[in-house]
């Protein structure tokens, strides 16, 4: 037993960290969410020379061979700045999916060799942006600002699509497939406005030209067995997006806390400091309790799904092992969604009332991280959602 | 104890009820905090005007007409219950007007109020300073005495002046006595905003919207029939209006008790497919629907029974307090509770999106409700200061 | 409308204040409690003297005819000294509901001038203690200490029965009818010893001897209007039990906060005065919060519960009317319980933990509060039941 | 980070629940805070003591078997899950047993610690007195240097003293030096309760057991080989035995996940009559119960990271403060359900009551939770004292 991280781990931590807080600041983040840019194309490009995007790629693949624990320490960076695009999408649900279908000898060799391993290689180094579909009602996070878009539909073997995307359901699109909600229904943006919405047209798929990589699945070919494991793989890849957005939303409650700490030091009313306020301690010390105890979690979770994942691949688990220990990751995903999206909750809400006015206003950098922190908690799950299958599998 | 209404009471009911039908605005009208929005507000303001409408409790000769406090929650209610928005002249009929009527001279009651009612004069209140927020003694805006001129000269600057960059007046506080202590020697001016050498700097707010002002004060003149009071005793003029901020005529009951109804509302059209998702999710928005509505049944009946005091005729006290701690944290959970139910739509910017961030500055401003519960302990259970 | 109290309610509630200031010291509650009494006789006779017994028997039956708003007024009073004994049983569910079927013409004319009058007098003026069971399996609270219990089950009409009564399940008991629950289930007593609890043994049923009232109530004979009458009246008394026990919740409450405001203002640590501390302050604030706004909805369901039984005596309503206003009526008195059980809970918490160690020992008085309000908080439906009711009546 | 047991805590593990599954003592057993249960659980404890299983962290030669850190927690856990109750004789090996490792001398170390592991000698902790309770540094018990005697006089009062009624020994802070500072001049004693002039009076807790004492000194001697550390250092010493009781050391992950065993069995064994009654309490309370899971679960990892810190050789800091805070709620919101679970019943008395009543003073003692929450905000946060 060691909850405590590597060296190796917290080096890499830093070593982001110091990059976001050169490249992506509280001020380019303001031009973004003040609509000047979709995302930071440069800064996405620093985080591909850094490695972010090949965390789960294997060293045979041209990537770093790491697990969903760095990913979530990466997150937490992430989070801690904001970051915009879809990092987690591309991380995560792209290069790691696709990752993991070929350790299990699901993917053609076109990721090491064929025309496609450019490709591949593109998508691990950064210099495409991908993002991903769930199912074809969903809106596809920052769908306008990427090349290409994982089609990843219970079922059916991923896809690659590179469609027309709408972040604006407004304007007039050419076939709305039955799939596609009526626009009355989709409002048109979230109120964190660098977190981009788009619509794909299920029409208009198209990825010739694109990208050459063959991810022709002849699901239908597969025995029950291999669609089982394709499925779950597909199962995974939803878990370790959920949980490196809770790894995030840990970040953000952290941001927020520390901006409300520095201010409630320096800001003076009725002639004392407001942090030596009692009701000013409290507060942020409920907080900080909840941040504590909502990091461990994420961090347990992690670890357990990387050694689940390690075990499948090494085909080293029976049937029942594989249902019984794929239960308890569930469970500890959902736990950590749930803590993680409370602690961000409460970090926002507390850091706003420490602020008083100031915090309250536009031009504070505050509502930018409590808007984000309020996108995340939705996405990949809903608190709801999330409880109720922690409840489910508790109480089996 | 009677806690059913008169027969008049029924009839002002239903001819309010009725006037709205036949002259409410389209809706939902545009944001109150933007420069169109503004506009489009003061315009049914002022139509509600000039049906009597506007300012139902004051005497006819200042545009009301003449209505019981009674029958004033009463228009409340059937307001907001008809979808209507809060009032962009809020901050001069519930804030400033009460003072004027306690405070001011027959000439400034006169002057001030119709044109108040009639959004001739659009109000906003002067009262908090970068360094003075929660607490306002700290103001630092002075009034240096022109003795020759009649009248004093105001340099400084305020904040966070509700709708500042749109409204025509403000009211605030200013040292005119720079010896005395923290609570004294402040007056209470109400200032034209297009005298000379004042600057107005619109602010955004949280939304986006532009909520806030800064006022800048660079040598202007104010003649003495525009104090409110008397000079250097302007912070017990001002604890009068914060009193009415923070108690029941900037939140009456109506406007949450609608609230509640439009989440009822929410809650049984989204029934359908939060139980399809599960059961559980249901059952717990069920509840915290219900939640809801005790709680804005606990506060109309709280104002009830204060609004009993004061037509029997005691002053309401500290109790506001109470009020303002228990309607902020409300609004705040009748607008978590409606985006919870949108499930993972929660996030996209819709009405209750906008309204939850409104909600938000609820326990901040009027007074945080940090000093309310100070207020509360110390007032009306009697724990000593530190 | 007027939500103050006249001033001859408030001479009411003064005057039994002082009464029980002076007769229901916490000296004589921690007897009971430690057991060396079940309830004190002379200041229930007391209670009977000031009138308490008889607040809800029309004046042609001796009574003070008034109404359930004076008896919530009381209950607050009870309250704050936890006064023991089944005063609301007594008060509501005997002398009130008897009346209300005397009232209604249901009742015969014993109550008035028969051989019961006198069995009657006595209920009134509290020379005889009577309490309730509303179902067979039902523990009878202060069952052995009452001189009579009314057996008021659904469906029937009401009798009157005096027992054997146990207050240990172990103790052997002559014939264990059907409904009485097994032993095991029955834990012997409540937390707070100073509620008694009872079982009612059905095998030794016998009215014969101790009073002449006849409430021989052809049941089965009536029309079908009568009976749903006679279950009306039942649930009538119900309400109004429950309503009271919400205002003694009140009292409580409101006891409990005193006892910590005036501790906080006395007792010194850090070298300040601990009710200085702004978390002190907080939490009293809260709590007094809570109270001020569960007080309320118990005076707005009383009065209108009141005012439903004025409507129903004078044959003012058509069934309609009956039918939604009583709807009101549930929905009013489970949010008046909702809130008063909370308010009381809370009340409690913050009082141990405003007194710290000194409330947590047996010598303080707190202790007695606090398990009075548990007790209380559970008895007449439990917050869980009331808060079902008030969700579905809001959410018809 | 590698969050798998070695083999060696897995064997472990498994000869401890054996030996528990084999040895364990008639349940339930009589509660420790009166005088027959007293003598029960220290009987047990002994029997514990002799197979090696009473003190499993310490080294041999005093009692133990040199288990890791990780070891104790595995043992604790199946100690509670074996449904064992917590131990009479916690407050000296997990309170004064770390000071005495940390400050004793040798001679005190063979001296002391295998009479406490043995149970010989039962130790109560003689902190609070009727003017000093969280404020530690206000004790006025007092301590006079008799030179020729070598040691000293004794004389003051301690409060709150848990379970000093039955206990043999106490460990307490004395003021050595009248002119120090409140948080100088006070030395840390190691007293027999057999000593001339001690009078113990029973006090009783909450729930009506015989939780505590009041301890009165008389001119009561103590000899210097019974000072722990230095004359005049008291505060640094037991402020190493505070961080243990904040800490981990006396409400360790076990006892939390074996009462949230229990929370779920109650459940279930309750559901289908929760049910009946209405879905909607069954589905609040499986949520309920699920949210004790959690918090116990968060409590396990937090300890997790906690111990490997101490691991890797850093000391546990004010980090001992948060989990204080979080086990006391924690310990009221687990049997606060079980309590709703039973419904209408949940007032009369039960073990669930028993353990409600207990955890009551949580948030009391080893510092109240504001004490504590003062300390996250100073300590971790670096917010300015006043």
């Amino acid at each position: 037993m060691n909850f405590s991280f590597t060296r190796d781990q917290l080096d890499l931590r830093d070593t982001l960290g110091e990059v976001l807080s050169k490249e992506f600041t509280p001020e380019r983040l303001r031009e973004i969410f003040e609509g000047l840019h979709p995302i930071d194309q440069k800064a996405w490009g620093v985080l591909g020379e850094v490695g972010m995007f090949s965390l789960l790629a294997p060293q045979d693949l041209g990537g770093l061979g790491m697990g969903l624990v760095e990913v979530c320490l990466a997150a937490e960076e992430l989070g801690r700045c904001a970051f915009v695009g879809p990092v987690v999408e591309h991380t995560c649900a792209v290069v790691g999916h696709l990752s993991l279908l070929w350790s299990l000898g699901l993917a053609g060799g076109d990721l090491l060799e064929g025309p496609g391993q450019e490709d591949f290689n593109n998508l691990v180094s950064g210099t495409k942006v991908a993002t991903v579909q769930l199912r074809p009602t969903d809106p596809v996070a920052w769908g306008e600002a990427s090349d290409l878009v994982l089609l990843c539909y219970e079922g059916q073997g991923p896809r690659l699509a590179r469609g027309l995307m709408w972040d604006d359901p407004n304007r007039p699109r050419p076939s709305l497939g039955q799939a596609t909600p009526p626009v009355a229904q989709v409002p048109a943006r979230s109120v964190d406005h660098s977190y981009q919405l788009s619509w794909v047209d299920q029409g208009q798929f198209n990825r010739g030209g694109i990208i050459n990589l063959d991810l022709t699945f002849p699901i239908d070919q597969f025995d029950k067995k291999t669609k089982t494991l394709i499925e779950l793989v597909r199962q995974i890849t939803i878990e370790r997006c959920t949980l490196v957005v809770a790894g995030q939303l840990i970040g953000l409650a952290d941001k927020m806390i520390s901006m409300a700490v520095d201010y409630a030091k320096d800001r003076t009313q009725f002639q004392v400091t407001i942090g030596s306020n009692q009701a000013v301690k409290h507060h942020l010390a409920n907080s900080y309790l909840a941040l504590d105890h909502a990091r461990h979690p994420v961090y347990y979770a992690a670890f357990n799904l990387d050694r689940f994942v390690e075990d499948l691949v090494s085909h080293s688990m029976s049937d029942d092992d594989i249902a019984g220990r794929w239960d308890e990751c569930l469970r500890d995903v959902s736990f950590a969604k749930v803590y993680a999206s409370r602690a961000a909750r409460l970090a926002g809400k507390t850091s706003l009332q420490c602020h008083g006015a100031i915090g309250y206003s536009w031009e504070h950098d505050l509502h930018m991280y409590m808007k984000r922190s309020w996108a995340l908690a939705n996405l990949w799950g809903t608190v709801d959602f999330h409880l109720d299958r922690v409840t489910g599998l508790v109480l089996r | 104890m009677d806690l059913t209404y008169s027969d008049q009471e029924i009839q002002f009911r239903h001819e309010a009820r009725q006037w709205l039908t036949q002259n409410a605005p389209k809706l939902p009208m545009p944001p109150g905090d933007t420069r169109e929005g503004f506009d489009v507000h003061r315009a049914w303001e002022k139509v509600l005007y000039e049906a009597g409408w506007a300012v139902v409790s004051w005497p006819a000769r200042y545009g009301g007409r003449d209505a019981s406090l009674w029958e004033w929650l009463i228009f409340e209610e059937e307001y907001y219950s008809a979808g209507l928005p809060q009032r962009v002249a809020q901050n001069g009929i519930f804030l400033l007007a009460p003072t004027v009527f306690e405070f001011g001279t027959q000439e400034q009651k006169d002057r001030i109020l119709p044109r108040m009612a009639s959004t001739q004069d659009m109000w906003c209140q002067g009262w908090s300073e970068p360094n003075a927020g929660s607490d306002l003694a700290g103001i630092s805006s002075r009034a240096t005495r022109d003795e020759a001129a009649g009248g004093w000269i105001l340099d400084g600057q305020k904040t966070w002046t509700t709708r500042g960059a749109f409204c025509t007046h403000l009211f605030g506080l200013f040292r005119t006595d720079p010896q005395a202590d923290r609570h004294r020697g402040m007056t209470y001016f109400l200032v034209d905003l297009s005298s000379p050498g004042i600057t107005v700097r619109p602010v955004n707010k949280f939304d986006g919207d532009v909520g806030f002002a800064e006022v800048f004060f660079d040598g202007v003149f104010v003649d003495d029939s525009n104090i409110l009071g008397e000079v250097d005793r302007g912070w017990e003029v001002a604890m009068a209006t914060t009193g009415s901020e923070r108690g029941l005529s900037l939140r009456s009951p109506g406007r949450f008790m609608a609230a509640v109804d439009r989440l009822i509302d929410l809650y049984k059209a989204r029934q359908g497919e939060l139980a399809q998702d599960s059961l559980a999710q249901n059952s717990r928005y069920r509840r915290q629907v219900a939640e809801c509505w005790m709680k804005a049944q606990a506060y109309k009946l709280a104002t009830d029974a204060t609004v009993s005091k004061i037509v029997a005729g005691q002053k309401p006290g500290p109790e506001s307090s109470l009020n303002k701690i228990f309607w902020s944290e409300m609004d705040i959970e009748i607008h978590e509770t409606a985006l919870g139910i949108l499930g993972g739509m929660g996030h996209l910017e819709s009405e209750w999106m906008k309204g939850f961030e409104f909600s938000l500055a609820g326990p901040i401003y009027a007074g945080t409700n940090e000093i309310q519960r100070n207020i509360v302990a110390e007032r009306l259970l009697g724990l000593p200061r530190r």
